[in-house]
């Protein structure tokens, strides 16, 4: 699974997840802490639609956190203050970028809680499109 | 003992703004220059002004003949990007650059403009042991009469620098360090005096 | 009286900053760091995004210690910003690939997609609710209950909640121009110096880090008549824009680190405008004023918005159409400060005016004496 | 001494306007010595005022030359002289009067001959003297000179007119029918002005449209009907 | 025949002004194909092309033609209000000798406008600081020619306030107090406070009554008689020219169409445009 | 959710950045260099521009003097000192020679500076020309045109209104020949103290995004007129009620109890020192 859709679903989905998938590699494998987990800032990189350009919108407080597996270094961040998971993120990273055998097994896992939060997110939805204004009830 | 990214960078800073508001002042930054000892490829007191000034917001260009492996270690240790002498904010002449392309560098690089004096490019340059006789004296801005140059600088030299620093506010100033650890400032304001024979005649 | 040179300062500021503390916690109550960041959304929202810095979290804090003032609660969020580093830039995030929470157009009736009230207070009649004087935990949590169970018996929808942009229809008629993604690397005001004439990019991140108030003056002031600009709003929208960041040595974007998203609000003002055909004749266009800003603040995005296309017609002798004036005074770190410093002594100023002026009133001619 | 030189002179002017092109003379020569007066005569419309502007260079002629025995620069072609040089001709050199006055508005009479010795280098004190003495010269009403011309009579205008022309002792006038709208008593007066000219050696060209006039001043007429110098006609009394 | 030896004082040579980046089909010599100023097929629109003019000592050159010729943008190239695209501009004057001064930097051009150039503008507001005292804004230019002695710089001032008329009492009232003949006075009297060897007057009559008009005129005349300083009139007006120019240029679609003594322009003029302009003159 | 304390404040790319700017301010004097100045968590217009300056340049051997129109307890100076202090752990002095680092809001100390010392200026409005001209665009063609008229014109206007300059604080001044700059504002009377310096001096206005320097040994002109020469405050005949000091910046107070008005130093450092020294057993050093 590639890095941006199992970042997603790690971070939207229950944190749970994260931890538990970190934990299994923590158990099986030196994990060198390279920066503890620690907050800084990135800046959005914006597009506006008047003239498609680009501008700064401001920055977002992220956690950023990066350990060592081997000589494979990953990295989590993570928009907010969220220490444990960017700690976790970071040594999925690693696993994955080391490519472990561990991680082979993740994908069910991580797709079910996509369909979770698709789920999730559908509902949303449909909540949010009962203020949708109907323009048609005049042709009925 | 390790560089310390904090402190011994503020020192040399210091150093070096005593040094450009007091041209020919010969400044010393040994203490943290031993701790350089790592870099091979320049001078540890060049080396210690490059991690002064310069960081990913600024560019730079190297002359000189081994120019790709202190660019290198520049670009790593700075996150600064390499570019041609025409643009650059930093141009640095290691020890050995030949007159020729340093001149032509000169020639070529940013001497700011009236309204924006300020992007012009700050000229690092390795030199002989700072603090001989030079023959020329200084004057202008910072200096109390007259002062000694720092080093002995040829008539070419002199007359291009001159001619880049011919309508103030526009100009380039110079940074000269040495293989001992020390550094001295020529700025823009500063007037390079003919050289005179007679000081070296006794 | 003693000796009167300003003394025992550093007594007198310890002082008053337990006095601070004192008038914050003499009330007996405090409110929760959480209970902010839970029912002051907008509050929060708009300090994030006059101070430039998205972190619900923080601004909450930021607002508990400045006891709700925004001013101080801005410079909290912008001195501490200071102390972070800046650790990565994200990708170019595109507006269309908001997740759309609330979109309206007040050009169109019928916008494909719809018009998507979501949350606003817009129709809320603006009385003041008495009954949330004793509001019960258990008659919210009660609510709360109904209003999900009839939110899991709908049926899903099947959008991804992204919505076109209302422009598109109007762009494939010609009656905007087109424009070809321009990737030009962005200045940055934060951390190189901006001098005059900005740039595009620069203009727009001062703007939607202006202050609230500022903002919102400036552009009622073109819609006055102190400025031509009097645009249509082609559309708000409200939603939260997907955040990634580039991955080193990464392929393309599916490699990418997916951060978080941050709510913003986004707004496309329609304005008609000279501009001259293929044929050299002089006709009429539509340009695009663009406003946005962090969290939702549809009154400061729309304001923005009027700006930006002030600002991009310099002709206008009116104040919202000089870049200079507007860029430096719409920040409230800025204003306020300046404003505040009038507090600080001036007395050797002052004794120097002063002199200038009994000088001048005894009538004394300076190269006579 | 040859002062002026007419060689085989034509003009042209052309209207764009119009369309057309039309010859207004051709084929003038005649010479003129110094401290000589030559009539031109002949019908109105035969290219008489045409001679007289080219030689003051107010039109661009086209074909032949005109030397002119110039102080400052030799024999001189004023068809092709430079423009600065005719404008230094016109200031000390070649005096052109017609019977209009053409000047600033809102300057007096005599600050109006004051202006022309100044614009030759005299210095303010001697411009006075002199205008004042050219004003007296020219019998202009002494409470007339601190007055504008805008109000004086043809023959006041007039007598103005040529005392600017003269005041700075151009070796060559040009006279453009300046008696053209004066009463009696008024040309009598000014043929006592330019007998006193011709009598200071001023080299004269004037067109005058009646023949009894110039009797006793010119020293010949050139006739444009036969396009050649003679003597001065008998008067037809 | 002999030569004339008279240097210009102002020498121009080949001024172009072009807005726009032209094109193979505008850039040849003469610019065939131009419609008016505007190039069809790459669109540059040249304001001024391949101008020369020479100025002399203490002669008024007069530019006559209608709004869009471009006499205005080359009266704007030559105070430097505006840069040029391409063009040669001399001066005669130790200080400047030989350099093509619309190449030097834009430091000696402010010292060139304050030291050798007064300029009277068409509105009076572009010239003046309407809220400083007359007597300031007759110093400022003073002092940016160099002028620090109150007293003197005073007394020049109300010197020339005299020449223009402007009673003394008045001098310490601010311009936007007086009506629009006495501010062109005021102008006058402020570009002439450096002594300044060339005068641009731009289209100053413009907008004025008849009586302030030639109160002006001879305000002018009389300061070129009086301080002999070379001018550049630019005008619409004939009239204004006839009276005060000796040589006039003759300006078309950014191109100097005719030129020559002013008198010869008005009475035989030989370009279709200037004697359409000619007729038209009352 | 805390972030690590940052000696001085800053992090040390925003440094780099006042740095860079300060060396070319040094090479230039008196130009304004612009920069981008970093959010302090003092208010904009509280002296963030000298703050910043000093957070670039102090490191673990300065000592620090901060003082506020004259006085070292000032409230603001107090809170400056705290800051500082805080995130350097540098002590702080009140005695002018000890101190390395002087930042200071419009005065400068009555004893001279030495070639060891700089001194910060905090500078709220850093253009010399914005009085006569609202727009930083121009102003900028002005100073790159060495284009002063309008700075003179000021002066020369007054002396027309009131018959001489009105200027209070802030009096212009040419560097060096070449900048018109605004003095911070000083009272008149520091202005010349600034002329050839021995130490070296550094402006910073925050807000104003703007870093400018005086190198020592550099000329500095009060503009004034040939005939207008320019004047300090003038204290003639005043003397400091406690230590008796003349030819110094003093502060004029109306004592109520007896409706007198008198004077005393404005640099109350200075005349601390000066009352030790003549024994003055009641005279308290404020202590830190």
């Amino acid at each position: 699974m590639k890095r941006r859709r199992m970042t997603e679903i790690l971070i939207e989905g229950n944190p749970e997840l994260a931890a538990r998938l970190a934990s299994e590699i923590r158990h099986h494998y030196p994990v060198r802490e390279l920066v503890a987990p620690r907050q800084g800032l990135t800046m959005i990189k914006m597009r506006e639609t008047a003239k498609q350009s680009l501008f700064y919108l401001g920055e977002v407080l992220v956690t950023e956190a990066k350990v060592e597996i081997g000589d494979h270094i990953g990295v989590g961040i993570v928009a907010g203050v969220r220490e444990e998971l960017a700690g976790n993120l970071a040594v999925i990273d690693a696993a994955c970028r080391a490519g472990l055998s561990e991680t082979a097994g993740w994908s069910a896992m991580l797709e079910a809680e996509e369909i979770r939060l698709a789920d999730r997110k559908r509902r949303e939805l449909a909540a949010l499109e009962k203020t949708k204004v109907q323009f048609d009830t005049m042709e009925e | 003992m390790q560089l310390d990214s904090v402190h011994d960078i503020q020192k040399v800073y210091r150093e070096l703004l005593q040094c450009m508001a007091r041209p020919g002042k010969i400044a010393d930054i040994r203490e943290s220059a031993d701790k350089a000892d790592f870099v091979r490829e320049c001078h540890p007191a060049t080396f210690l002004v490059v991690q002064t000034l310069l960081d990913a917001e600024v560019t730079f260009h190297v002359l000189g003949d081994r120019t790709d492996t202190i660019r290198r270690k520049i670009a790593d240790y700075t996150f600064a990007a390499h570019t041609t002498a025409e643009d650059a904010d930093y141009i640095i002449a290691p020890k050995g650059t030949s007159e020729t392309e340093l001149l032509e560098a000169m020639r070529d690089c940013k001497a700011g403009t009236l309204e924006n004096p300020h992007q012009s490019a700050a000229w690092i340059i390795e030199s002989e042991a700072l603090g001989g006789p030079s023959g020329r004296k200084l004057s202008g801005p910072g200096i109390r009469d007259e002062a000694e140059a720092p080093i002995a600088l040829s008539e070419a030299f002199v007359s291009t620098r001159n001619l880049k620093a011919h309508e103030f506010p526009t100009g380039i100033d110079l940074i000269f360090t040495d293989g001992d650890g020390y550094i001295s400032c020529i700025p823009r304001t500063t007037a390079i005096s003919a050289k005179e024979e007679s000081a070296w005649v006794m | 009286m003693g000796y009167v040179a300003v003394k025992g300062g550093t007594e007198a500021i310890e002082a008053s900053i337990d006095r601070l503390k004192y008038e914050r916690l003499k009330g007996g109550k405090q409110v929760e760091v959480s209970a902010i960041l839970s029912s002051m959304r907008l509050l929060i929202d708009q300090v994030m995004s006059e101070a430039s810095l998205y972190s619900p979290e923080l601004a909450a804090l930021a607002i508990k210690q400045a006891e709700g003032s925004m001013e101080e609660a801005v410079f909290l969020l912008r001195a501490h910003r200071s102390t972070l580093p800046r650790l990565y830039y994200s990708e170019t995030v595109e507006p269309e690939r908001m997740a759309v929470e609330r979109r309206i157009s007040a050009s169109f009736k019928d916008i494909p997609g719809g018009q998507l009230l979501g949350a606003t207070h817009d129709y809320t009649h603006r009385l003041i609710d008495f009954s949330l004087l004793d509001e019960k935990e258990e008659e919210r949590n009660q609510w709360m209950e109904q209003y999900e169970a009839e939110l899991s018996a709908l049926e899903k929808a099947t959008g991804d909640g992204t919505y076109p942009k209302v422009v598109e229809y109007l762009r494939n008629e010609g009656l905007f121009e087109s424009f070809e993604p321009d990737n030009t690397e962005p200045d940055d005001v934060t951390k190189n110096v901006f001098q005059f004439p900005a740039s595009r990019s620069e203009r727009l991140q001062i703007l939607t880090r202006g202050q609230t108030g500022a903002v919102t003056a400036l552009g009622y002031a073109s819609l006055r008549g102190y400025g031509q600009v009097h645009p249509t709003v082609g559309e708000v929208r409200v939603g939260q824009l997907p955040i990634t960041i580039p991955a080193h040595g990464g392929e393309d974007e599916d490699d990418s680190y997916y951060i978080g998203s941050v709510r913003a609000t986004e707004v496309e003002s329609f304005v008609p405008m000279p501009s001259k055909g293929p044929d050299g004749k002089q006709e009429l266009r539509f340009e695009i004023g663009y406003g946005i800003c962090y969290g939702q603040n549809e009154t400061k995005a729309i304001a923005m918005s009027i700006l930006d296309q002030c600002l991009e017609h310099p002709g206008s002798d009116a104040p919202p159409h000089d870049e200079e004036f507007v860029l430096t005074h719409v920040d409230t770190v800025e204003s306020t400060g300046f404003i505040s410093h009038l507090k600080m002594p001036h007395y050797v100023t002052f004794q120097s005016k002063l002199d200038s002026v009994r000088n001048t009133r005894k009538g004394r001619d300076g190269h006579e004496s | 001494m040859v002062m002026l030189e007419v060689k085989e002179f034509g003009k042209r002017f052309t209207s764009h306007h119009l369309n057309t092109t039309r010859k207004a003379v051709e084929g003038i020569s005649f010479s003129l010595e110094q401290g000589g007066f030559i009539g031109i005569v002949g019908k109105s419309g035969s290219g008489k005022s045409t001679i007289l502007k080219s030689i003051y260079r107010t039109y661009l002629p086209d074909e032949g030359e005109i030397w002119f025995d110039s102080e400052r620069f030799g024999r001189i072609n004023l068809l092709k002289a430079e423009e600065r040089q005719v404008i230094w001709l016109r200031k000390h050199e070649i005096g052109y009067v017609s019977q209009f006055l053409n000047v600033m508005p809102r300057t007096t009479a005599r600050e109006l001959v004051e202006q022309a010795l100044l614009g030759m280098g005299e210095s303010p004190e001697a411009a006075t003297i002199k205008a004042e003495q050219s004003l007296r010269h020219f019998d202009l009403d002494e409470r007339l000179w601190d007055t504008f011309p805008n109000t004086f009579s043809g023959g006041e205008k007039l007598r103005l007119n040529i005392a600017i022309a003269t005041v700075k002792k151009p070796r060559l006038l040009l006279l453009d029918e300046p008696t053209a709208s004066l009463d009696y008593q008024s040309k009598l007066k000014v043929r006592e002005v330019i007998e006193k000219l011709k009598a200071d050696g001023t080299t004269l060209v004037g067109i005058f449209h009646d023949l009894e006039f110039m009797e006793g001043l010119c020293d010949c007429v050139y006739d444009m009907n036969e396009k050649a110098l003679r003597g001065m006609p008998e008067v037809q009394r | 025949m002999q030569q004339f030896e008279e240097r210009p004082l102002l020498k121009v040579e080949n001024l172009t002004k072009q807005y726009g980046p032209g094109c193979g089909e505008c850039s040849q010599p003469g610019r065939p194909g131009l419609i008016k100023n505007y190039c069809p097929s790459c669109g540059t629109v040249y304001a001024c092309s391949d101008v020369s003019l020479n100025v002399y000592p203490g002669e008024i050159l007069g530019i006559v033609g209608e709004s869009g010729s471009g006499k205005s943008t080359l009266m704007q190239c030559l105070y430097f209000d505006q840069d040029v695209t391409s063009g040669m501009l001399t001066i005669d004057d130790p200080e400047l000798a030989g350099e093509n001064l619309f190449d030097v930097s834009s430091q000696r051009k402010r010292y060139i406008r304050n030291h050798k150039y007064g300029m009277v503008y068409q509105n009076p507001v572009k010239g003046l600081r309407m809220d400083f005292s007359s007597i300031s804004n007759i110093a400022e230019k003073q002092i940016a020619a160099g002028g620090r002695h109150v007293g003197k710089m005073q007394s020049a001032g109300e010197r020339l306030l005299d020449v223009v008329s402007i009673p003394l009492f008045r001098m310490k009232e601010e311009p936007r107090n007086f009506s629009g003949g006495m501010q062109q006075r005021v102008q006058i009297a402020k570009a002439l406070s450096n002594d300044p060897p060339i005068l641009f007057l731009d289209e100053v009559t413009t907008g004025l009554d008849l009586s302030v008009r030639a109160a002006v005129i001879d305000l002018i005349k009389q300061i070129q008689r009086d301080l002999g300083i070379s001018m550049i009139v630019v005008s619409h007006d004939l009239a204004v020219i006839r009276m005060l120019a000796d040589r006039t240029l003759v300006m078309l679609n950014g191109r100097v169409i005719e030129s020559g003594l002013t008198d010869q322009i008005l009475e035989d003029p030989n370009h279709a445009y200037t004697q359409q302009l000619v007729y038209s003159l009352l | 959710m805390r972030a690590e304390p940052q000696f001085a404040f800053l992090d040390e790319g925003s440094k780099k950045e006042i740095r860079r700017a300060t060396l070319k301010a040094v090479a230039i004097p008196g130009y304004q260099v612009p920069f981008a100045s970093r959010e302090m968590p003092m208010a904009r217009g509280w002296g963030t521009g000298g703050l910043q300056l000093t957070c670039s340049l102090v490191g673990k051997e300065d000592v620090l003097k901060v003082i506020d129109q004259g006085a070292d307890e000032s409230v603001n100076a107090v809170s400056i000192k705290k800051l500082v202090q805080a995130t350097t752990g540098i002590p702080v002095t009140e005695r002018t020679e000890e101190a390395t680092l002087i930042q200071s809001r419009h005065r400068i100390p009555e004893i001279p500076m030495t070639k060891d010392q700089i001194l910060v200026l905090q500078v709220p409005m850093p253009e010399p020309l914005r009085k006569y001209e609202k727009k930083e665009s121009i102003t900028k063609r002005l100073h790159a045109e060495s284009e002063y008229s309008g700075a003179w014109l000021m002066l020369f206007e007054q002396i027309m209104k009131y018959g001489r300059t009105t200027t209070g604080a802030d009096h212009p001044v040419l560097v060096n020949g070449r900048y018109v700059m605004a003095p911070s504002p000083i009272p008149r009377f520091d202005n010349q103290k600034m002329d050839h310096s021995e130490a070296l001096i550094l402006l910073g206005a925050g807000r104003e995004k703007k870093i400018y320097a005086v190198p020592p040994y550099t000329e500095i002109r009060s503009l004034a007129f040939e005939d207008h020469p320019f004047k300090g405050e003038d204290f003639s005949g005043k003397c400091c009620r406690f230590c008796g000091a003349t030819g110094v910046f003093l502060d004029e107070l109306y004592i109520e109890e007896t409706g007198v008005t008198e004077y005393q130093c404005n640099d109350t450092s200075h005349c601390a020192d000066r009352l030790e020294r003549q024994g003055e057993k009641e005279v308290h050093h404020a202590t830190v």
